[in-house]
């Protein structure tokens, strides 16, 4: 057993944190740890920077234009990132829609869309959910009939995570209504130009403007754009979910949060003295790092396993459970050391009080992350994958 | 022993229910205020007519439940700290929370002789009030809006009430007596600001339940998922929880002090909790739509953390339980 | 709304407090409070002095013998019980039997079974719940077969609590075997001393000698000894399980345990200071207390309600609920009280260290009273009825 | 970065698996000699020739998940301590535990010169032993088992080892140093201990998982009930956790002592949270046949508790941790 890094892996390491150093602008790192919206350009920017040096695709193979970097690799990335405060890099073509297509899209479409991405030419977002469907992601009802050459597309999709910047949109859509709901399903590359598309924000209860509603009313979608087989979506979508499995921990989220409630709590007065010498605070942080320091390993336990060629199982689910109720608990630690300060927002219209960015991002971090345990797959949804694995034995 | 309202108190709730089923936004104060309202949660010697503690939790648990705003605790304690001083009636807002700190009072204001000097946050109450009601460490004083080196910065709170930030220089101020000789108003103002989180607490479990029943997915109503229905039996039982803690404060208001902060404490404690691990809940038994604003449950969630943040959190009154200590000194 | 007892009810308490004071031995307090098991002459000598001032029965009414109390009194009668540490009245008798013969037995029965109940002629167990059945209570298989003016039984009951002890056992049997199962039960009264009866103890994870399985083997029953109805025993049972529901909530022996934990937390030593002065271990003491002080008066009202005639609903299992929660709590931070002492058991053949009762006592009591959230319906099944009700609207 | 067991590891693996299926009881301790693992719980500068935390990790689990007693704990704190001070080899029991205390050391046993007096309490490994290895508060001493005003008074332990209470009446010690100074010998044995409580947990979750997928209620299986299923899928998360809580542990067990420190701290709470998780869920998951002590949960249970609570239980390392203190000082 070796719990150390490889001298490769440190050089690595030590390169990434020069990089993030040298390349992160500070107000733009305050304001993703303050958790405020960034602009599209901002985004856009930090894409660039990392895309200059071919880190913007670490999870591609070289020979698509990424940066083909080991599990471990990926992990240091996004570690040392998540802790600088760097802006996260948005996964929807990167690290969705690549692998899709690099996996089942055909050479054509990987020549076009593949460049593109790496390039900031298209803006990717995704068109999974739809109202009233919640869990039951496969009772999908958004419909695409085939027209000749193109397909003709109808439905609403919902949860579009910043959708509004997008001029691209993977769904999946339904081809088939026969046999099983799974088996009807089509995946399909969507240009949000095209007439018919329509996007309406959804505001979140902290006034974050992130997600959206999109409606197709006879949107024409060239069948070219289709991605392999008709009817076989559900297969693409199955590989998506379970593809890109090094960040579902959140190690590095969860230690950058944790960092920032401990120089909250060394900040704030508690009784004359900073909170974080309060013994049942103290006790409080402690229990959450302690927790997250188990979670780091598990989470490199399995990366490691999976490096030497097990399948992966149940444990995405065990370290999507486990690494957003780290999250949340720290979220909630962090509003509790405000205590009276925390009665107010930054954004969604507020003109929060001046000079009190930091109690109000609090509040309203703890309320965006109330996600982090509903979407992509529920904690519920993940708890009956692990139950229902190890009731088979 | 009788848990029942008196049929005074019910008939208020009836007329506070229609009132509030009718009115709502900047129509509502006034007909609150019709219903003598402001009055209700006043004692006789303050210049009201009730103010007993089941008065105030009803009032309050109605208007949490009702996504009304707690506006009127901040009205009554200035009220209540005025006539209790021998002063005339004034509005005046509620500025007690301050920068820096979590719960401490003096860290980022302090009184130098007659004056003030420092800063106040999430003051409540300052709309049309004619000057603020100002705690320090030991202290409560009153602060008039026009006096020189005030200075008022307003922003909307999460649970949509107006507030803003109080910034004092030099300011002249009068001391209206010790923090510990106005106990009797303040755990008033915490009953209210319980009994009100209560309201919400219920607000919340109500709309979850009716959603549960309502949602179908994989073609059955959501809450006959058992491990969904097993949370919300849970979360019954700890709505019954919080109510029994309003009960025992509303019921020892008048009680000697020691045992009337115990309750406070302890009733501050259990809805605080309970409003936290409603907030989380129910958003979660929800899924994504109760994480919108569009959703009732958008309002209710933010409502609820404030609850539980007004006038001292649960761990604040967890650790001055624990320690035995006064809840105001 | 008042919250104080009616000095009717005052000077009620001050009785009992005065009758526990003459006449309960300290010596056997401290058994009942170390958790200790107490012989059989313990529990009827303390029977036996309730019975001489008219207060075994205080559920029964007084045309039957009982003390006729309302329920607030058998509420202070159960707390300050509980808090002066006396033997808990032993209930298969008094609480369950009794009120069943009340409301469905014969004149005959009436007459020959309840004042040996109240004189300890008769120790009564209980013989509901059979191996292989847990939850499902309705599921019972022990048979009784009608043979001329007897019945036949034949079968197995377990969890008999205190059966060592008794002379007489009710049971739940199977009469039929058509139509729904909770339809061929019947409500049986059987001498233990009769042939085909063998008793069993269970030895449970703390040594405790309390419940017990019992077999029949071709056991011979008058008929006479039927309560009710043939098939109708279902009825009964549930009556008898909603019927005793003062004490469900246990605040009186919570309230001791809280009493006796805060006395631990003041003379364990912890970094040089009485434990109880220990920021962190006093805020998990003091959450339990605030828990208890809600769950007091959750209690209260719920008996209030019921006092002017409302019909109890799902408030038992929710007191059910919160009550062993709050106990379980006690007993944990009991237990962590005493850190590395809590090491050993008191009995099941081990002699634990001298003087050191009370730290054993901990960690036997914690374990021993893991059964209050599984038996009498376990939590699982009171969250049922719970979420049932509630489904229903 | 790699967790996979060595070579050698994995053969030491199956052959305690083997000895552990074949023998228990009695002969146990003898077949476990004659494998060697006495030794391999010493490093090599302590007479023995592997004591690497890995070693040390997986012989404790094994132990732990086969149910035998944790008991070579103790022999080889003693051995090792007494390698390290250069005494002789000799058999220690190990007497840490205090009466009247949680988890103080010098309350109830107290040194005057090279004389102890007063009490240990849950003594373990006495059996055959030449003397004890006792703890003050700050140091470690031997005490010989025939000397004058040693007294010891033997019980089972919870767990089934031999126990006892340790009474020493101005008996003559030898010190063998600070405590702090044996840090690296007490630190390895909380990695045995932690790792025994793993092997502990492991088995009352597999026994636990067994049950539910077995025993049907209402016509099907327990672990189709969504309420229960859920149960166990956030146990298995908290198994994980306990298990790289050890690994964390046993690959920092040479680090510089702050560190180690920290991760022995972080380990036995997480190890001393998820075996009360375990003990708590396990026996209810069950129902009434994992209070019996003749079902196979009930030693588990009982061992569960005592791997909390040995060395130190989560209370007391989550509080240095916190602290930021070291783990013996």
């Amino acid at each position: 057993m070796d719990m150390s890094f490889t001298p490769e892996e440190t050089a690595f390491r030590d390169e990434i944190r020069a990089f993030l150093k040298a390349e992160l602008d500070p107000a733009l790192a305050r304001k993703v740890r303050l958790h405020h919206d960034l602009t599209k350009a901002e985004m856009e920017g930090w894409h660039a920077k990392l895309q200059s040096r071919g880190w913007l695709a670490g999870n591609w193979p070289k020979e698509f234009g990424g940066a083909g970097w080991t599990a471990i690799q990926r992990h240091i990335f996004e570690e040392e990132s998540a802790r600088a405060h760097a802006p996260r890099i948005v996964p929807f073509g990167i690290a969705m829609l690549g692998p899709v297509l690099q996996k089942f899209g055909s050479k054509e479409q990987q020549d076009h869309w593949l460049p593109r991405i790496l390039n900031g030419d298209d803006w990717w977002c995704q068109g999974y959910s739809e109202p009233g469907a919640g869990s039951d992601l496969a009772g999908l009802r958004c419909e695409a009939r085939r027209d000749g050459d193109h397909y003709v597309v109808n439905g609403q999709k919902t949860w579009t995570t910043l959708g509004q910047h997008a001029n691209m949109i993977f769904c999946l859509v339904r081809t088939s209504t026969e046999g099983k709901k799974q088996e009807g399903i089509s995946f399909l590359l969507i240009d949000m130009e095209t007439p018919g598309v329509t996007v309406r924000p959804i505001v979140l209860l902290d006034g974050a403007a992130e997600v959206n509603e999109v409606w197709f009313d006879n949107v024409r979608v060239p069948a070219a754009n289709l991605v392999g087989t008709e009817n076989e979506g559900w297969t693409y979508a199955k590989y998506l979910l379970t593809h890109e499995r090094t960040n579902i921990a959140g190690v590095g989220f969860a230690t950058a949060a944790l960092d920032n409630l401990k120089r909250v709590a060394r900040a704030q007065i508690h009784r004359g003295k900073p909170l974080s010498e309060d013994p049942a605070f103290a006790a409080d942080m402690a229990s959450v790092e302690i927790e997250l320091m188990a979670m780091s390993t598990t989470n490199l336990r399995m990366l490691s396993a999976a490096a030497q060629g097990q399948a992966p199982g149940i444990e995405s689910s065990m370290l999507k459970i486990k690494g957003t109720q780290i999250r949340q608990r720290l979220d909630a630690l962090t509003r509790r050391a405000y205590g009276g300060q925390a009665m107010a927002l930054p954004q969604g219209g507020n003109e929060g009080p001046e000079d009190a960015d930091e109690a109000l991002a609090a509040t309203a971090t703890w309320l965006n992350n109330r996600k982090l345990s509903i979407y992509g797959g529920s904690n519920e949804i993940q708890r009956s994958i692990i139950a229902g694995a190890m009731a088979k034995g | 022993m009788d848990f029942q309202l008196s049929d005074d108190h019910r008939m208020l709730q009836d007329s506070l229910r229609g009132v509030l089923a009718r009115h709502s936004g900047d129509g509502l104060a006034p007909a609150l205020a019709e219903l003598g309202i402001p009055e209700a949660l006043l004692t006789e010697a303050e210049g009201g007519f009730d103010g007993s503690g089941a008065a105030v939790a009803l009032i309050f648990e109605e208007l949490g439940r009702a996504g009304a705003p707690s506006t009127p605790v901040a009205a009554m304690i200035g009220a209540a700290a005025l006539a209790q001083a021998g002063h005339d009636a004034a509005v005046l807002a509620f500025a007690d929370a301050e920068p820096g700190t979590r719960h401490d009072r003096g860290v980022a204001m302090r009184a130098e002789g007659e004056c003030l000097t420092g800063r106040k946050t999430m003051v409540i109450g300052a709309e049309g009030a004619q000057g603020f009601l100002v705690t320090t460490a030991d202290a409560l004083w009153r602060v008039d809006r026009d006096a020189e080196g005030v200075e008022f910065r307003p922003y909307p709170l999460m649970d949509d009430q107006p507030g803003g930030d109080l910034i004092l220089c030099d300011a002249p101020a009068t001391r209206l007596g010790a923090l510990s000789g106005h106990d009797g108003v303040l755990a008033r103002a915490v009953l209210a600001h319980a009994a009100y989180g209560l309201g919400v607490i219920t607000a919340a479990f109500d709309l979850t339940l009716d959603y549960l029943r309502q949602r179908k997915q994989f073609g059955q109503p959501l809450i006959a998922f058992q491990a969904l229905a097993h949370r919300m039996a849970d979360l019954a039982v700890e709505v019954e929880q919080a109510r029994s803690a309003v009960v025992n404060l509303s019921g020892h208001l008048d009680a000697e002090p020691a045992l009337r902060d115990r309750h406070l404490q302890a009733c501050k404690v259990t809805v605080g909790r309970a409003a936290r691990l409603l907030a989380e809940e129910s958003v979660q038994l929800h899924g994504g739509i109760g994480m919108t604003e569009e959703y009732a449950l958008g309002g209710i969630i933010r409502r609820l953390i404030a609850a539980d943040t007004a006038m001292g959190d649960a761990d604040y009154h967890l650790e001055r339980f624990a320690l035995a200590e006064p809840a105001f000194a």
